[in-house]
């Protein structure tokens, strides 16, 4: 031992910081339609590589091309660039708002719309997502109403959780969206045991959780990934790699090298690693697990391979620890433009109808907003009444509470 | 009526409720198969099947997380955590998640959740079989707290907890598993077949959440105790001769504060007793609200008898119980001046 | 004296020690590169390289777990946890293991760690950025709970904390980061510079721990307060124009309570604030140390102004948090009869 | 959906129950000397099926085979009898001692003493176990005095511990053994901070986290592998695989498939399987382990298949819930007798010798508690003080404590 050479601490850093020249060449990106795409039922022990590489299904020339290809037909594609645009306007309007004092707080999911939206859309009625704060898109596809998710953003009167809860912290149990939490991967183990009630019920419907690439560091990570291998649970495990937890980026969670979707391996479960700025690939693959779940063949993990385009939330700034120009320089290109480019190309979409839409949702979206703040924003207007404060701690007031509630005279 | 251990009202209690609701399911660390290390679930498995009662990873987070997620599909788990000792990896999913979905999605997810645990300690256990987390559990909004201290109660509650829409953690005094004790742990067991409150109706019955009951009448003194201290406490009112009124909290959250300040109006004296260390424990509670509710009845300071402000010890076990010595002194003092 | 905000203040703590020891070593989640998300830590990996100081995994049993270790080696880790309110997954770290190392192993090991967490509300956060937890750490022997309430005492007392040889629990009321504040939220905000305690000497200097400090002089009524509710009740006592003495008490646990008892036997009367819920809050057991030992000295039974027995809310946080209304109308109250 | 069929809870069970024949038929057991031995440096994504195999040196003649043989030499062999005869004759003690009223508790390792024996002799001086209850080997073999360990274990005037910690729960820094919690899984993470102090000092000594089976289950063994993979601290993470829980057997913690080593592998962490009945192997890996880590590469997950013959312990009675024969027909053996005879083999050790041996560990053994007693037993004899009771909750007393103490009159 005395003549062994010192230890030192190895602290995993980006490739670049600002100032740097972002650099994505270290991130191996198979050509479209290579990956091999196994039946639900094989033996998860027969396709690990599938953890390690990455589903594509549209290549560079906006075709859908491969084993994963032909999931969706054109109206459902299309209905997926709806959405995705419909996520979009939603954000840039209501992080408008937040900078207009209107609401304390906002998170966006720019350049990881695909992801939500194409999910919703492989489930059936009566499943259930357990969301993190970054899967509007689940709600937006699924057709719950925008002026619903903005008076809870607004914590107005109409706000559904009557201003209890963290802006974009939704529920929707008619929607199939679980309510987020803000502590981060007590939602997956959730998910876990949701979907065991399914099965011990002997109903048919599915879970799926729902995680950030920063927060599979998370202990609930792994109690989720055990009780659902055990019971083989009937539950997808997403994971959403977008590169960055606030402005901590994914090699900190991620450790020396394997990947997120490895994960599962060690547990027996099967785990896909797929392009999340692909709809296509995003619906197959989301398709191929829920058929899993569905079918009592267990749980699937799932990573999705994205980027966090924007800031953490309203409250940060990464221009402090990422170059600027990082997401332009991001391999996987824009969600909505790829998906708009294969509709082009095969002569359902045009320039001039998407731009139309465009339009359109925005001024959906402006119409809603105006509904919405008719029953007021965070400082003015309409608001949750104090008596909602003391409401719903319990199932029925005791004693002690109406005791507080008197003293504070409402 | 049948006799039973407080083991087996607990048992019978789960029995009742499966039996009565398919959405009731029973699961944690070698309750299955085994029936649990205490053996309060046994049989559950073999008479409803292993998807009604089963083993669990040994994960209290995730015995715990699963749990929510079961409740909010509409199940009624009742966990074991296999000693209270061991609830603290499950910590967070009780405080940030079962105490407050209800609130947090303004009911749309709710989580009728029991959380069943062995607590307290004279069972030569040392620091990780001994502890009464009660005080970390009172503190959090939307949790209900309670704990028996006899078979007739542990099913009557049990039974209550399980059919409670809130989640409710379920504290059992291990030390009063299989017979009462008051404190003399040199003196034989006694066995609850010689208790009245070991007489346990057959069935379904409910002994409602946050009602206390006065075990000892008495004008003398209140004493306010819980679980095993509350036959300790009976045992030095007999002992020192003092007429105490001895109140069983049952419930602690919520509390029955009416029991309470009726006594301690009446005495006008009141000793506070736990197991848990002193500071912040539970009685802090009880003495700030007693102090606030009856100050102009009280004729001497609010005396509290607690375990020590140290971990749980081996060796020393007896000295750090309160048992009937140190309570009994409280009572003598109490009634001084 | 260079004037310091309490995260200038808390910042150059850890630069003072870390400067001086090379055995403290600062981590946690968005702690290294980008300087912590309140930026408590700006600039101290440039300065002290990577492994002096470092970002961590967002698993918080893990930060801590990883911590004890580090302290058992022998170095001195001052951890960040995000916000006081993620710190329940690292709760089994701190109860079971590092609170209680050095009493399980007769000093074999020891864990001499501080972890840091902001808490407290006001700043519009909901339920998951506003806790007050310290009642859960200060029923938990082995533990100090440290809550300064300005940049002096933060500095001072985070350097005590990380050189003390126990593990410190280190609470940042977080509304007083940037400026004291009253708790008149419609006001513009006061920075420090304009307060006296933004005034915090250069270097290395303690504020011991387990010592309490009269804040404000007064005649008619103790108020016992810590952190943010030290500045809210000194509002209250300027603008009811009762004679308060308003004592901070900056460290909660060891508790300073010849400080505390000096005072009421000369008041006679008590007011107890804290932020977090009511019911088993720390106020619960100044309750009831303040009946113990001024009982004779009680004029009226002591109140406690606190945060309401529910999940912290979003909307209603101003309803919710504990003001110069709430608290005023406590000490006139304290006052008549 | 409606027409998908009900789903179902699937809840794994092991093979035989009380009653039923043992079978072990299941197991894959390759044949000794088989699996390869990669360089210590070698890419871990080259050798992930030792992940999935066992490393096994003794084969069923006696012989030591294959490339993970000749780690040891005769001298090293035989003190690695002595250790586990020795482990295994104050385990029949101190069992009979808890019979006999003289503690509270007992933890046998009855089939186990080949792991921390082995492995303690390949750790250097100033290297630190974070062991379970059941690695009293490590103990042993690291020359503790038995008598010490006794006073523990009879919380007697002479304890150590001074009858603060319940029976087995030892600590020694001197003897590199980390002080035993109670609670599960939380020494797995504090080894690996522990390592990284020791790197981050610059320092050479490295740690061994050790965990059951059953508590991989635990968070915080996923905290460990996610702190081990980022910083590639030098830490051995051991997990003893003896196919039991109290009550549950392995297949509750592991899920469908995979391997508890196999989880190393979704962080890139190297991972190997050994047999743990096989002393030689135990030590070759437990060696290559702790080279890897002590050259700076980082850490490594090893699982050791054995088999807890006994009990759980003295409060655990397991023909409730597993055949009485299962230990006989454990088809890894038993560790001594397959050391014995790799040494009879050797010419080096003959039954008469073991037999001597035996004799003089069972008098050393018994020598050992009849000093211990001289100390007391739990109820009779010097006990520790009260005034214990109050010490070493903080380094200086508080003044609360001071007054609690006085209190109690002490
Ligand atoms: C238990 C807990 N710890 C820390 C935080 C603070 N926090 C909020 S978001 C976040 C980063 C999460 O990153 P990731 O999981 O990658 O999700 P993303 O934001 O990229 O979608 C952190 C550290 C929290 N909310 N909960
Ligand atoms: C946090 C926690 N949960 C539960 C227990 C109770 N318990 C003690 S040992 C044990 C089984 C551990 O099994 P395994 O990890 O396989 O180790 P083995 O006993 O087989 O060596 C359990 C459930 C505990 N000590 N700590
Ligand atoms: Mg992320
Ligand atoms: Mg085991």
């Amino acid at each position: 031992m005395s003549d062994s050479i010192p230890l030192s601490l190895q602290v995993p850093e980006p490739e670049v910081r600002p100032g740097g020249k972002p650099d994505f060449s270290g991130v191996n990106i198979p050509r479209a339609g290579t990956v091999r795409r196994p039946d639900v039922d094989a033996s998860p022990a027969d396709f690990r590589d599938l953890g390690y590489t990455i589903i594509r299904v549209l290549n560079r020339d906006g075709e859908a091309v491969g084993p994963w290809a032909g999931a969706l037909n054109d109206e459902q594609a299309l209905q997926g660039l709806r959405d995705m645009m419909k996520v979009r306007a939603f954000d840039a309007r209501m992080l408008m708002a937040q900078r207009q004092g209107k609401t304390s707080f906002y998170m966006q999911c720019l350049g990881e719309e695909a992801i939500s939206c194409a999910f919703q859309h492989a489930l059936s009625p009566g499943d259930m997502n357990f969301p993190t704060y970054r899967q509007q898109g689940l709600l937006v596809a699924g057709g719950y109403p925008l002026v619903d998710m903005m008076c809870q953003i607004f914590s107005n009167e109409r706000d559904p959780l009557h201003g209890r809860q963290l802006p974009v912290m939704y529920s929707s149990k008619d929607h199939g969206f679980f309510s987020i939490s803000g502590n981060l991967g007590t939602q997956y183990i959730q998910a876990v045991g949701w979907a065991m009630a399914s099965a011990i019920k002997g109903d048919t419907r599915i879970a799926a959780g729902w995680i950030g690439d920063g927060s599979t560091a998370e202990s609930d990570f792994h109690a989720a990934l055990v009780f659902a291998s055990t019971y083989k649970a009937p539950v997808v495990l997403n994971i959403v790699n977008n590169q960055w937890a606030i402005s901590t980026f994914q090699g900190i969670a991620r450790g020396g090298s394997g990947t997120f979707a490895a994960r599962g391996h060690g547990f027996g479960i099967p785990s896909l690693r797929v392009d999340g700025n692909d709809y296509l690939a995003v619906y197959a693959v989301a398709q191929w697990a829920i058929e899993r779940a569905r079918r009592n063949l267990g749980p699937t993990v799932v990573e999705y391979v994205t980027y966090r385009v924007a800031a953490h939330s309203t409250s940060d700034d990464p221009s402090a620890y990422r170059p600027k120009e990082e997401s332009d320089a991001w391999p996987l290109g824009d969600p909505i433009e790829r998906l708009k480019n294969y509709l082009i190309g095969k002569g359902v979409w045009s320039d001039d109808r998407h731009a139309q839409f465009a339009a359109e949702v925005e001024a959906e979206v402006l119409a809603a907003q105006k509904d919405a703040e008719k029953h007021g924003t965070l400082h003015s207007g309409g608001k949750p009444s104090v008596r909602d404060m003391f409401e719903g701690v319990y199932k029925d007031m005791p004693p002690h509470l109406r005791r507080q509630r008197q003293q504070a005279g409402v | 009526m049948p006799r039973m251990t407080m083991i087996e009202a607990i048992r019978d209690a789960m029995h009742v409720t499966m039996a009565q609701d398919p959405n009731v399911v029973v699961f944690g660390e070698d309750v299955g198969y085994f029936g649990g290390v205490f053996r309060c679930t046994q049989g559950l498995q073999q008479k409803f099947g292993r998807s009604r009662c089963f083993d669990a990873p040994i994960n209290e987070s995730g015995i715990i997380g699963a749990a929510v997620g079961m409740a909010a599909y509409g199940l009624r788990p009742c966990v074991e955590i296999q000693f209270a000792d061991y609830v603290y990896p499950g910590y967070d999913q009780i405080v940030s998640e079962a105490a407050r979905l209800r609130y947090r999605s303004n009911g749309d997810f709710t989580a009728p959740l029991t959380i069943r645990m062995p607590t307290g300690g004279g069972i030569h256990g040392g620091q990780t079989h001994s502890q009464s987390p009660e005080a970390l559990f009172t503190h959090v909004s939307g949790l209900k707290t309670v704990v028996p201290s006899n078979p007739y109660d542990a099913k009557g509650l049990l039974i209550a907890s399980i059919e409670d829409d809130d989640p409710v953690i379920f504290l059992e005094p291990k030390r009063l598993y299989n017979g009462p004790f008051d404190g003399h742990h040199d003196r034989p067991v006694t066995p609850w077949a010689k208790h009245p409150l070991g007489d346990v109706p057959e069935g379904h019955y409910t002994v409602p959440l946050g009602k206390a009951v006065v075990r000892r009448p008495g004008k003398a003194v209140t004493v306010l105790a819980y679980g095993t201290m509350v036959h300790v406490a009976e045992a030095a009112a007999e002992e020192t001769g003092i007429d105490a009124e001895v109140i069983d909290l049952r419930t602690l959250l919520p509390l029955d504060l009416d029991t309470i300040t009726t006594s301690v109006t009446k005495t006008g004296r009141c000793v506070v007793v736990h197991e848990a260390t002193l500071t912040s424990g539970f009685g802090a509670e009880l003495c700030a609200l007693v102090q606030e509710h009856c100050f102009y009845s009280l004729e001497k300071p609010i005396a509290r008898v607690a375990g020590w402000d140290t971990p749980y010890p081996h060796a020393q076990e007896w000295d750090y119980f309160p048992g009937p010595k140190r309570i009994g002194e409280a009572l003598i003092n109490a009634m001084e001046g």
